[in-house]
């Protein structure tokens, strides 16, 4: 299967009922997930585009088995949602909410990484395995963006992704799963944790990471790969490489502060590892190109 | 949201950390006042966000009333826009330390610190002199304990009373970071007097903006912001930065944003303003617009690429806000994401041309501003 | 601490959890202000303590202003003491529930309970309907999140509103309990309307003992105890519990002195008061033998088997006591421990016979009360 | 050696420089127990009887190994006590401390139980092997109650434990250790905890559990036994037989509440298991007789 999630990854969606909830649990199913129940407290014996909706995970897991949570929930009550599913269980969780405060992210990831679940988000667009599967919101419909295929995308972004992802297909490139960890300063999951799965996938060759400033994932990637943690070639595009100093630029992690979190730190971690990181958008094609060559190269030399 | 220093200091003073004697002015002719009940020598201490005030000569310092009375006409009178003053006495200490709480993403862990050489940024210390900086990592939800806080002030090389006044602190500002909802609480410096008392010299607290609704006591305010075009774009919860360049960016997403903003600078132009009217304003295209007009920019470029966001929705509050507004400058658009193709039928009802291409794009801005390529 | 209803309820008021409109009145005299801003009918509630008011008949129904005159006049005519009467509307409701906060021991664990058959007492339930009776462990220092109330609400078979309103209650009694160092926080009866509400019918709250010094909203009052004796010794600090036999113990050491109450009943006799003069009160003998003294006893009986309490130093404060005292009842002594060879010279200074055997001191001291072998 | 401490247990004293911790550690010193260093914070460079004082207890095992925290500090401060010596790696513990906040009583436990240690206490005179050690409070020098034997006494009393010890000692018997649980309601560590390690001491050939109304200690130690988990011959006293319902008899853990807590359902209980429950102090000597007794009957039929 995909790394996070495929066809039949049995998903439950919290906070089914809202717009928000049942809108893109319609395009869940769509695009072929298997949504077996959702939850919204009050609103047991509804059904929202044919799922059970029942009143906690609890109640709704005595009627279906589940693999993961897809939460629709409002900021401020993430944190109860993604504990409710940790309590039952659940070990993948994939949370959209823009706006959770800082302290409950950090509470998120720290009970997240004490029973080894893995909390995709806030602030995020979700997971993709185009063609199979999707938790989250994708304009999977835009065929230029999200085609199938043997690249592991990690992003920091939403609408920089739908601009890269555009960038991997017209090189006659597809996805094999897309993440996105979300711009938030504490996302529930790092690019070094995604990268270790994407590391063991047999169906991905190659990773574009979509960083931008702030924080240091794009160090915490480089450093894996600088380890020896992940093998396969990877490509790299980063936005804010001339943001000034101090200015949060949209995203709540996305700000440098006393020089750090700067592109350019970031830029040259990546590249003493070995990723080839593109200026511009539209040289990502070409630096994927190059860097399944030159991985075919290594492959040969083997 | 940063707070001002005074703003910090009022809640070191609430949570029993104790600061120097003050007053806030919000004027010269406060002086005579504060002078009454505030014996100087003083320091006077502009409150603005920015770091590095005593480099910025933003900091004075005045040993009489007529110093302090010059000095601070001089503060109200500089560029960065001062609206208030902190008078406070001086405190004559004989160390200086740095304490600060703030969160560790990478351990999902509270993340105490602590350096016997207080007075110079966190990011100086880390680097020239990382084993004076002393750390303790908490699990959320968990209290600073009084052992840890001595733990701290005894590995900072403290002793007699200093030590157990330091330790005291840190379990209060631990305290007041949680409560507070903080990113970040730090006292830098923090005072040791010859009596082993410890003030808070100076106080940098950010709110995280995602818990400022359970934290109505601190409002953003007029103060917060260098122009009028930022506050008012705050008050409509749409991100925007104020620069002074060419190119005013109405964009959506914060990434791609960044990138555009990245994209100009390759070209050799300039940014006028940053502005993101994605997400919960995608439907704002006039406000936005407005907001853009603003500035004294010579092309308004707007690139999206959104899901939710739809490119149809977006284009027709653009072709609303040309219509409305009727810009004095050339408007640049390229809309992509969900229902593209009927956004660009929209914009072309309208006489705008749409860019498929994002570096297309930015390069027709920046010929624009240089007054090349007019539409 | 046990707190009245009427304190319990106040503290439910303000963590926002429902409660009925109530007033409380001191005397037969406030009914008629009541009923200006209470509608009746009514129920009239007894401030006491102790379990069982129901059964007690210190619980009254009142369908008018003569007869809530009537029960409110007959309450605090009671024998039991009835100092206050909270005045309460009358709450329609369709279920009643069970809900509690509390310590699991064994577990080191925050203990939360809940049950769908309220208005009996939990230990009932336990024994009667243990499958009815849900209960969730909570590592201390972590909060009740929302979904665990919820589990516990809809595992009662609530539904609709009504569960909603149920778990947002025992969040806040929760949290009530934590913040307010409480042993025990309950609700019970917990009615459920019609509506979907759920509103607190009676309420028991007990302060940590050890506690209470922060938790200075809360002091003991007169209307803790049931004589003038009991508040004098709490005052003082001296564990002191009210009976009414024959022998005055006058103790140290909690164990101990129980196992003096056990033997005393052994033999067929009874005891007066439990006092106990050991720990921090072993310098008090003079005071506790006051307190002895306050009650109509036959004998009051010494029993201590110190450390720390050293024997001489009890026993010279015991002839202190005597002299200063002149008891007019036999005084029978059982001094052992630290230094005891001392403490015996010192007894049989003042005429005191010291025994060296807590039992033969029982036997003795019982002999006495019947006027048996008067020293 | 003894199942808590003996002669060459290594001690530190936390609160060391206060009265009450400075007059007891000389008697600790004189019985025999090896105190390696004292805490007090301010107090670094004095000594006390002796003994070097430390700011913390990390600064003292810098210098010093420690195997166990006595601690004389007040109740208020007892949980950051307990966790010092927590957190610097010590998992034998007693306190003295009188008054200890029940849901910090609580989180010490809990604490304790995370990380396998023992805290004895609060609220206890501590822990005596007459003739070695001594952590703790008592008054060892009256011989008539402090002999040394082979009887493992456990207690939540304090004068009752004198007056109990010297109904063993004057029925020929000693003791091994004394260990007084104390009498708080939620103590650090229980006698079902105890009466483990008791189990496996070859230097204990019995048991005298004091026991008081109140909480369900004494059922959770005659399940112990019930279950084959304690297997040597015990004898108990318990105080509170006759009394009422609903009055806390002195100590905060003694008492009953709705039926629960009594100690006619204890001694049931006890009973049950097999323990000779004596009915008054002296008896306790009686009991112990019979109990050896039988035991040696026990090993004989084997």
């Amino acid at each position: 299967m995909s790394i996070f999630i495929d066809a039949s990854t049995r998903v439950l969606v919290q906070g089914i009922t809202g717009n928000e909830g049942s809108f893109w649990t319609s395009h869940m199913i769509e695009m072929g997930t298997e949504v077996v129940a959702g939850v919204t407290p009050g609103k047991e014996g509804q059904r929202v585009h044919g799922v059970p909706v029942f009143h906690t995970v609890r109640r709704a897991l005595e009627h279906h088995g589940a693999d993961a949570a897809m939460l629709f929930v409002p900021p401020r009550f993430t944190k109860d949602a993604v504990f409710e599913a940790l309590d039952s269980g659940i070990r993948k969780i994939v949370t959209v909410a823009d706006g959770i405060p800082l302290h409950e992210a950090l509470e998120i990831r720290s009970a997240a990484k004490a029973c080894n679940a893995l909390v995709i988000g806030g602030n995020t667009s979700g997971v993709i395995s185009p063609g199979k599967a999707m938790m989250g919101m994708f304009p999977y419909w835009i065929k230029r963006v999200y085609a199938p295929g043997r690249i592991g995308v990690m992003t920091r972004s939403g609408s920089l992704t739908n601009e890269i992802a555009s960038m991997v297909v017209a090189a006659g490139f597809g996805i094999s799963t897309l993440v996105g960890v979300g711009g938030d300063s504490v996302p529930g999951t790092r690019f070094a944790e995604v990268m270790k799965l994407f590391e063991s996938d047999p169906e991905t060759d190659a990773l574009v990471i979509i960083g931008e400033l702030g924080g240091t994932m794009e160090e915490e990637a480089a450093e894996l790969i600088a380890s020896g943690g992940c093998t396969k070639p990877a490509a790299a595009f980063l936005g804010g490489r001339t943001a000034p100093e101090g200015k949060r630029m949209g995203h709540a992690g996305a700000i440098t502060s006393g020089g750090k979190g700067s592109v350019r730190e970031k830029v040259a971690a990546l590249r003493d590892a070995g990723v080839l990181v593109a200026e511009r958008p539209s040289q990502v094609g070409e630096c994927l190109k190059a860097i399944m060559r030159k991985g075919a190269a290594g492959y040969a030399e083997n | 949201m940063n707070l001002f220093e005074y703003q910090a200091k009022e809640l070191f003073r609430e949570a029993g950390i104790p600061v120097p004697q003050s007053r806030l002015i919000t004027g010269t002719e406060d002086i005579a006042q504060a002078a009454k009940s505030l014996p100087l020598p003083w320091m006077l201490k502009a409150q603005v966000l920015q770091g590095g005030r005593g480099k910025a000569n933003l900091i004075r310092k005045a040993a009489d009333l007529q110093q302090a009375q010059r000095e601070a006409s001089d503060l109200f009178a500089s560029p960065t826009g001062v609206r208030t003053v902190l008078v406070e006495e001086i405190v004559p200490f004989t160390r200086e330390l740095y304490v600060s709480v703030t969160v560790d993403p990478v351990e999902a862990k509270i993340l105490v610190l602590a350096s016997s050489s207080g007075g110079v940024e966190v990011e100086t210390l880390s680097q020239s002199a990382p084993e004076k900086l002393l750390s303790l990592h908490l699990e959320p939800g968990k209290k600073l304990l009084p052992f840890q806080a001595r733990n701290l002030a005894y590995g900072l090389g403290l002793e007699g009373k200093s030590a157990i006044s330091c330790s005291t602190v840190l379990v209060k500002l631990f305290e007041l970071c949680a409560g507070a909802d903080a990113e970040l609480a730090e006292i830098n410096p923090l005072f040791v007097t010859s009596e082993g008392e410890v003030i808070a010299g100076d106080g940098k607290i950010i709110i995280d903006d995602n818990a400022v609704f359970r934290q109505p006591r601190f409002q953003m305010t007029r103060d917060h912001f260098s122009s009028e075009v930022e506050y008012a774009a705050a008050q409509e919860g749409i991100p925007y930065l104020q620069f002074d360049g060419d190119i005013s960016l109405m964009c959506a997403g914060a990434g791609l944003t960044t990138t555009v903003f990245d994209l100009i600078h390759d070209e050799g132009s300039s940014v006028a303003n940053y502005l993101e009217f994605g997400g919960p304003n995608y439907r704002k295209a006039v406000r936005a617009m407005e907001l853009c007009l603003a500035n004294p920019s010579k092309v308004i470029l707007i690139v999206t690429f959104g899901t939710i966001a739809r490119a149809d929705v977006m284009a027709q509050g653009i072709v609303d806000a040309v219509r409305q507004l009727k810009p004095d400058r050339p408007v640049v658009t390229c809309i992509r994401g969900t229902n593209e193709e009927e956004a660009f039928a929209v914009l072309r009802t309208a006489g705008l041309e749409p860019i498929f291409d994002t570096e297309e794009a930015v390069k027709k801005a920046v010929a624009l501003t240089r007054g090349e390529g007019q539409v």
